[in-house]
């Protein structure tokens, strides 16, 4: 079952039109990956999703609501959170904190809040971190706190933008591991990611954007042979490795 | 409602206006370059009021002949003060900008109540209070007041002609319009903003200069003028000139056909203006450009409010 | 860059506020309590005449004003220059309550505060769409324009420019005004503690230092700040209807005055904005500048200069050194001071405080 | 916890230094010490005895309440404490600084003849002046810190109603006499007030002998129409009130003589009045009566001129023979302005004469505003009353104010108090004359000039 339908949504600023007429399905326990080249409206589509931006055009459903046009936090409430592509952790809270915020006003309010807190940093592997603050924490550490930020608030779907890039193969692979077992709590996933070899490997299936329309949304071994994609991507830089 | 007052009353709003203009340009410049609301403006304006004063009284300065002197002194004053103090404060938030604009409003209005006491100065010439009268409109206008319009005027031709002729009128617009572009194309963006705010200061102290010849004046002089000014530049959409000319039209309309036309109150006058600030904040946080810009693409929904004013980053 | 420009200066905000419950908050309330006994046992042995009663009552309704301008602008991040409104419209409420309609005080200066509460609502949720200084500056524009309302279309309530007389029939006794104000101060830095140890003021930090992730985190922005600014007004609210009670006589030009919201900005900004301690002595600082050093002076070449004439400039000094240098206002200082005579680890405290309230690490 | 320890000791720091702090700064003489002490009071006494200073005072808060006790009984030491606090500063500082040259003078002249006869106990007065900087709370605070903290004996009041209004509440409260020279709006005078004492008349009684003075003068055919147009313009305030409502009043008793065609307030302290100008040139009015203070008097009618209105007769109320508003609007300007004053130099009674040569001979033989006059007066027959009532029991004083009857410089040659403490005196009218003089003009017996009417144009 679809748990979320993005319905011909479009999202323009003054002329610029940065996500144009796009359909898109994710459904419950998926794990879609979103691509595109620099520029296709990638991130543009999941502020949108995430409530930040309304739809200039379309629909966004989740769960069978309507929330295209929701502000940011009641999206949350209905149980969609995002990571940001650049970090922005709360730099003068500790981490802990940092996830408290998500744990005290996210989707999920029910039992010891800093218990939750605590339990989410030791499921993302930041647990000895919990009484650091924010702002020193090295950059692996922070987009691990993004995501755990995100986790506290319980979401059904998560949307992640590019919280592997910038990481060294180590902590890439952590952090990998660290997103199928969010899958396999069943939370349902939808990320932006650059490294191909990364979104290959997690995604279930892949859509791919360019220049805000839809190109492809298929499995992704068939996404890697579609000339469309091929020529978007050839028409830009080359793909990272 | 009075309409045989409607022309008087129109030309008066139109001198007005004038005056509002030219009080609001080096408020706009300075936000525009900076991002930065100028709060010591209305400091920056009494200054300049007692300067003229001075040179009346010490030098025998024609107060009209006055902004050839004040306007480079705080030309050079502005840009000082940019380097040395504003620069720390580049980057940090808004809000802190804001605050230390107004310590520095504090501190001129101490030191100028500490020289001048706080009596409060007129500057009198035998042309101060003369008026000329069109006896077909049955009108008076004081001459000072046309001065003053002219004045406006004036400035806002020279600034426009500034803006798109000069290298440096174009290194100012470029950087109005994106800080980080400007960068890219190698205009050197911390000396623009120096500059920027020296002429802001100056076009500020000129205001208080022809101000010092119509307005009696003391250290409080200014705070009024200066949340009327904040009104015009909001009107105008706060990057442009003409946009201020026509914010400061559009208020000095506003206001005078309220009292002389609608007849409000008198003492009420200045709610205007302050509910103008208000309410274009809130419903036009793009000034009336916006209203008469090309019509928006159509939307579903009307604009996020947090898409009001972030200092010109929206998305 | 962007994440720089976003970065607040008020992240000093959470800057004390990381440790967890437990014995700080024994030793915070404890002390609280312990420095309101000592007053309240001082204000007791002083006779009934002595000013040092008045003068503390006046003290005691500045640090509440400042502490509950502290909860939306420090906490909150949201400088208003607009707090005047609800300081006049408590007192104001409180007065005409008690004046015309004969309610009791108590139930008075309730009303007063609530009247406050609401109007903070009206302005507030329109306005918090605004952001930065386009926030500060609509305030003014509100301040200003309720002034207005206040001095002339209202006259007849409010007494218009001579302003609103109470019999000095229902005039408390120093004493008492001295406590009530006492008990306010206590219970609006316990309320400040609390929230800044609630789930509320988790929220309001997470707001003030980057609105957008709180968002998206769930937290409902506008309506936080509307909570806070109401918490806020209603304090003020108080403050006014006390100040009414105790001076008889109010004016729309001096309860609903600039002077008033730029008092409660400069105690909070200089005392160190965000912090828990620094809007108390944010207070001390602005009362002892107002009354102690007021009658100060100098004698140069035979001109004398009192203190009092450079007040003014005094705070705007002040209000300078504290945003360029020190943030974090004269709490951070005391830190930094305190972290000096610390031989271990005190270098990096300082080092951390510092890089608490400048530039943020790390970022691009 | 590192950061919790660190946390902890500031806030033990600050409460430590809060409490300290409060201490210190209600602690002791030095408070909101004296602007400036008694001016030149007592000729022995030695120079610069004025209040400790205030660095001093620190611990020694007990001191302060033991002085205030002392007076609280109403008996006076080897001084009678006398307490006021003025706008030195701020708005009204102008007019507060000529009140204080009355209060000073009247002070110095009263001491140099030995003090006051309290009982057969000649005394020194010792005069404790505030500034309160033109802003109520501010005031109030002083005159409670007078009466509280330098215990003061008696208090002369503030100046221009809006002070006067707010800080003789503190007068009530400890029940001490208050004379000033500086409420004139009758609603101060309305509230039952036990201690209060004024010695400006009412505004609404100069509203009416100015109204008097245009009856007249219609009668002689001095004013060409008939009812005379008047545009009615006062501030927002008890003052213009009065005003208003005086002229008003008789408007509506002579409604064949008069007519108000434009009755428009503004707010005090305005920036421009050209809408409201231009609102009073359309209503064509002969007269131009308003009401309003030094400052947006003088804006007002610069404006006025500027605009090149034309009435028959101009008035500001009170305001216009003021030096400043020679000064700032030039001679030719103010000329043939009309204003309804509490006194003029001129007033043809041998006391005032003796007034006005006393002033020139200590003030650089500057001629005494009416201002001057009317704060010396205040502080006079505060002083008359102590030496009559032969105590400084402050009940005994009221009650010999409340009788006070005596010759003095006041327009009626007379000084006395109505039931309400108020003053009940003519208003003197003056002109303006293109030589930068002002003449009395009404009441015709002591008129030293005949009124150019209507005005030149």
């Amino acid at each position: 079952m679809a748990l979320l339908e993005v319905q011909g949504v479009s999202r323009y600023f003054g002329g610029l039109r940065a996500v144009d007429h796009v359909d898109m399905v994710v459904g419950e326990g998926e794990l879609v990956g979103l691509i595109g080249p620099n520029g296709a409206g990638k991130t543009t589509l999941f502020r949108v999703i995430a409530g930040v931006y309304p739809p200039s055009a379309g629909q966004v459903i989740f769960n069978g609501e309507s929330v295209g046009g929701l502000h940011p936090n009641r999206v949350c409430h209905k149980g969609i959170t995002s990571t940001h592509q650049v970090v922005r952790p709360f730099p003068a809270l500790t981490v802990l904190e940092n996830v408290l915020v998500g744990v005290q006003y996210g989707n999920v309010r029910s039992g010891d809040p800093r218990q939750r807190a605590r339990e989410v940093l030791e499921f993302v592997g930041l647990a000895h971190r919990a009484d650091v603050l924010a702002r020193n924490l090295t950059l692996p550490d922070r987009k691990r706190l993004e995501v755990a930020r995100a986790l506290g608030t319980g979401p059904k779907l998560l949307l992640l933008d590019e919280v592997i890039a910038g990481l060294n193969q180590t902590e890439a692979a952590r952090t990998m591991d660290l997103i199928r077992s969010i899958k396999r709590q069943g939370v349902t996933i939808l990320m932006i990611e650059h490294n191909m070899r990364v979104i290959m490997g997690l995604s279930d299936r892949i859509v791919v954007l360019h220049h805000g329309e839809k190109i492809a949304d298929a499995p992704p071994e068939q996404v890697s042979r579609d000339p469309k994609v091929i020529e978007a991507y050839l028409g830009e830089s080359p793909v990272s490795a | 409602m009075d309409l045989g007052n409607i022309l008087p009353v129109t030309v008066g709003a139109i001198l007005l206006a004038g005056l509002y203009a030219t009080m609001s340009y080096g408020l706009g410049l300075i936000y525009g370059v900076m991002r930065i609301v100028n709060l010591s403006h209305a400091g920056i304006m009494m200054l300049a009021a007692y300067t003229t004063l001075m040179l009346y009284r010490s030098f025998g300065i024609e107060p009209y002949l006055a902004p050839v002197i004040v306007m480079p002194l705080f030309f050079v004053i502005g840009m000082g003060f940019q380097r040395l103090i504003v620069r720390r404060i580049t980057g940090a938030a808004p809000i802190v900008s804001l605050l230390l604009l107004f310590s520095v409003w504090l501190i001129i209005q101490n030191a100028a109540y500490l020289i001048w006491s706080g009596n409060t100065q007129s500057i009198l010439r035998p042309y101060t209070t003369r008026s000329f009268r069109i006896e077909a409109l049955d009108l008076t206008i004081g001459w000072m007041r046309l001065g003053v319009f002219l004045a406006g005027v004036v400035t806002l031709i020279i600034l426009q002609f500034f803006l798109t002729r000069t290298y440096l009128g174009k290194a100012i617009r470029a950087t109005t319009q994106d800080r980080d572009s400007a960068k890219l194309v190698g205009i050197d963006v911390d000396r623009i903003s120096m500059v920027a705010f020296g002429i802001g200061i100056a076009l500020s102290a000129l205001a208080g200069a022809l101000f010092s010849m119509i307005l009696p004046f003391n250290p409080d002089f200014g705070r009024v003028l200066m949340l009327k000014s904040f009104a015009v530049i909001v009107l105008g959409g706060l990057t442009s000139f003409v946009g201020i000319a026509v914010g400061a039209l559009v208020l000095a309309l506003a206001e005078e056909w309220a009292v002389g036309v609608f007849g409000m109150q008198t003492a009420l006058k200045d709610l205007v203006s302050f509910s103008a600030l208000v309410l274009v904040l809130i419903l036009l946080p793009n000034g009336l450009p916006s209203l008469l810009g090309r019509m928006p693409v159509w939307r579903t929904k009307p604009a996020r409010p947090t898409t009001a004013p972030t200092g010109g980053k929206a998305a | 860059m962007t994440v720089k420009e976003r970065e607040r200066q008020s992240t000093a905000a959470a800057a004390t506020r990381r440790a967890g419950p437990g014995r700080e908050a024994l030793f915070a309330v404890g002390g609280a309590v312990l420095a309101a006994a000592i007053l309240a046992i001082f204000g007791l042995t002083l006779p009934a005449n002595s000013y040092l009663l008045f003068s503390g009552f006046l003290l005691f309704l500045f640090t509440t004003q400042s502490l509950a301008w502290n909860l939306v602008g420090g906490y909150g991040g949201q400088t208003s220059f607009g707090h005047a409104t609800f300081y006049g419209i408590g007192a104001y409420t409180t007065a005409l309550l008690q004046e015309n309609a004969g309610l009791h005080p108590v139930l008075a200066l309730l009303a007063g505060a609530l009247g406050a509460a609401v109007f903070s609502v009206i302005w507030g949720y329109p306005l918090f769409r605004l952001r930065g200084f386009y926030f500060a500056i609509a305030t003014i524009g509100i301040a200003e324009a309720t002034r207005l309302v206040a001095l002339s279309p209202l006259r007849e309530l409010t007494g218009g420019a001579s302003g609103f007389r109470m019999s000095t029939a229902g005039a408390g006794g120093r004493t008492s005004q001295y406590m009530t104000a006492l008990a306010l101060v206590l219970a609006t830095f316990l309320t400040s503690y609390w929230v800044r140890n609630s789930k509320l003021g988790l929220g309001l930090f997470a707001l003030n230092m980057d609105p957008e992730a709180a968002e998206t985190l769930g937290v409902d922005t506008t309506r936080l700040k509307a909570i806070s600014l109401a918490l806020s007004a209603f304090i003020v609210g108080l403050t006014g209807g006390i100040y009414a009670r105790a001076f008889l006589y109010i004016n729309p030009n001096d309860v609903f005055a600039f002077s008033v919201s730029i008092a409660m900005v400069l105690m909070s900004v200089i005392g160190g904005v965000g912090t828990l301690i620094g809007p108390i002595l944010g207070a001390v600082i602005y009362v002892v500048i107002q009354d102690q050093l007021g009658a100060a002076q100098i004698t140069f070449r035979g001109q004398t200069f009192q203190f009092r004439d450079v007040q003014l400039g005094l705070y705007g000094l002040l209000l300078a050194l504290i945003i360029l240098f020190e943030p974090a206002g004269l709490v951070g200082l005391f830190q930094r001071v305190a972290g000096r005579f610390r031989r271990r680890g005190g270098t990096q405290a300082v080092a951390e405080q510092q890089a608490l309230l400048r530039n943020e690490t790390g970022d691009e | 916890m590192k950061t919790a320890g660190r946390f902890r000791r500031s806030i033990g720091l600050t409460l430590l230094s809060t409490v300290l702090l409060i201490l210190s700064a209600c602690g002791g003489g030095g408070g909101l010490a004296p602007q400036t002490d008694g001016g030149a009071v007592a000729p022995g006494a030695p120079e610069g005895q004025t209040a400790p200073p205030a660095g001093a005072a620190t611990g020694s808060s007990a001191a302060a309440p033991a002085q205030g006790g002392a007076a609280a009984g109403g008996e006076c030491g080897s001084e009678i404490l006398v307490g006021a606090s003025l706008p030195l500063t701020g708005k009204e500082a102008r007019v507060g600084g000529f009140y204080r040259d009355g209060y000073e003078t009247a002070v110095k002249q009263w001491n140099e003849k030995g003090g006051v006869d309290v009982g057969g106990q000649k005394k020194q007065i010792r005069l404790t002046l505030l500034d309160n900087q033109t802003n109520p709370t501010t005031s109030v605070s002083q005159f409670e810190r007078l009466v509280t903290q330098d215990g003061v004996n008696f208090l002369l009041g503030s100046y221009s109603t809006l002070l006067v209004s707010a800080d003789n509440i503190v007068a009530e409260r400890y029940k001490i006499p208050y004379v000033n020279g500086g409420g004139a709006a009758s609603a101060i005078y309305e509230k039952g007030n036990r201690y209060l004492f004024g010695t400006l008349s009412a505004v609404e009684n100069m509203a009416k002998t100015q109204m008097q003075w245009l009856k007249e003068l219609q009668d002689e055919g001095k004013l060409t129409t008939k009812p005379a147009k008047i545009a009615l313009i006062w501030e927002n305030t008890d003052h213009g009130k009065d005003y208003q409502k005086g002229v008003q009043d008789f408007v509506k008793a002579n409604p064949d003589r008069f007519e108000v065609v434009i009755d428009e307030s503004f707010e005090l302290g305005a920036q421009d009045f050209t809408s409201l100008l231009t609102k009073v040139k359309s209503a064509n009015a002969d007269l131009f009566m308003a009401d309003a203070h030094l400052e947006d008097f003088i804006l007002m009618e610069r404006q006025r001129r500027e605009q090149g209105l034309y009435h028959q007769m101009v008035t500001y109320g009170a305001r216009g023979s003021e030096k400043d508003a020679r000064e700032q609007l030039g001679n030719e300007a103010v000329a043939g302005i009309v204003a309804g004053t509490w006194w003029n130099a001129n007033l043809p009674y041998p006391e005032v004469e003796q007034f006005v040569e006393m002033w020139k001979s200590t003030h650089n033989s500057d001629v005494p505003q009416w201002y001057h006059a009317i704060s010396y007066e205040a502080a006079n027959t505060l002083f008359n009353s102590i030496q009559k009532a032969g105590t400084c029991d402050r009940e005994k004083v009221r009650d010999t104010l409340a009788q006070y009857n005596e010759t003095s410089i006041l327009p009626g040659n007379k000084t006395y108090f109505k039931e309400n403490g108020q003053i009940d005196n003519p208003f003197v009218i003056v002109q303006n004359t293109p030589e930068g003089e002002s003449i009395v003009v009404y009441p015709k017996d002591i008129a030293t000039g005949e009124a150019i009417m209507p005005m030149p144009k």
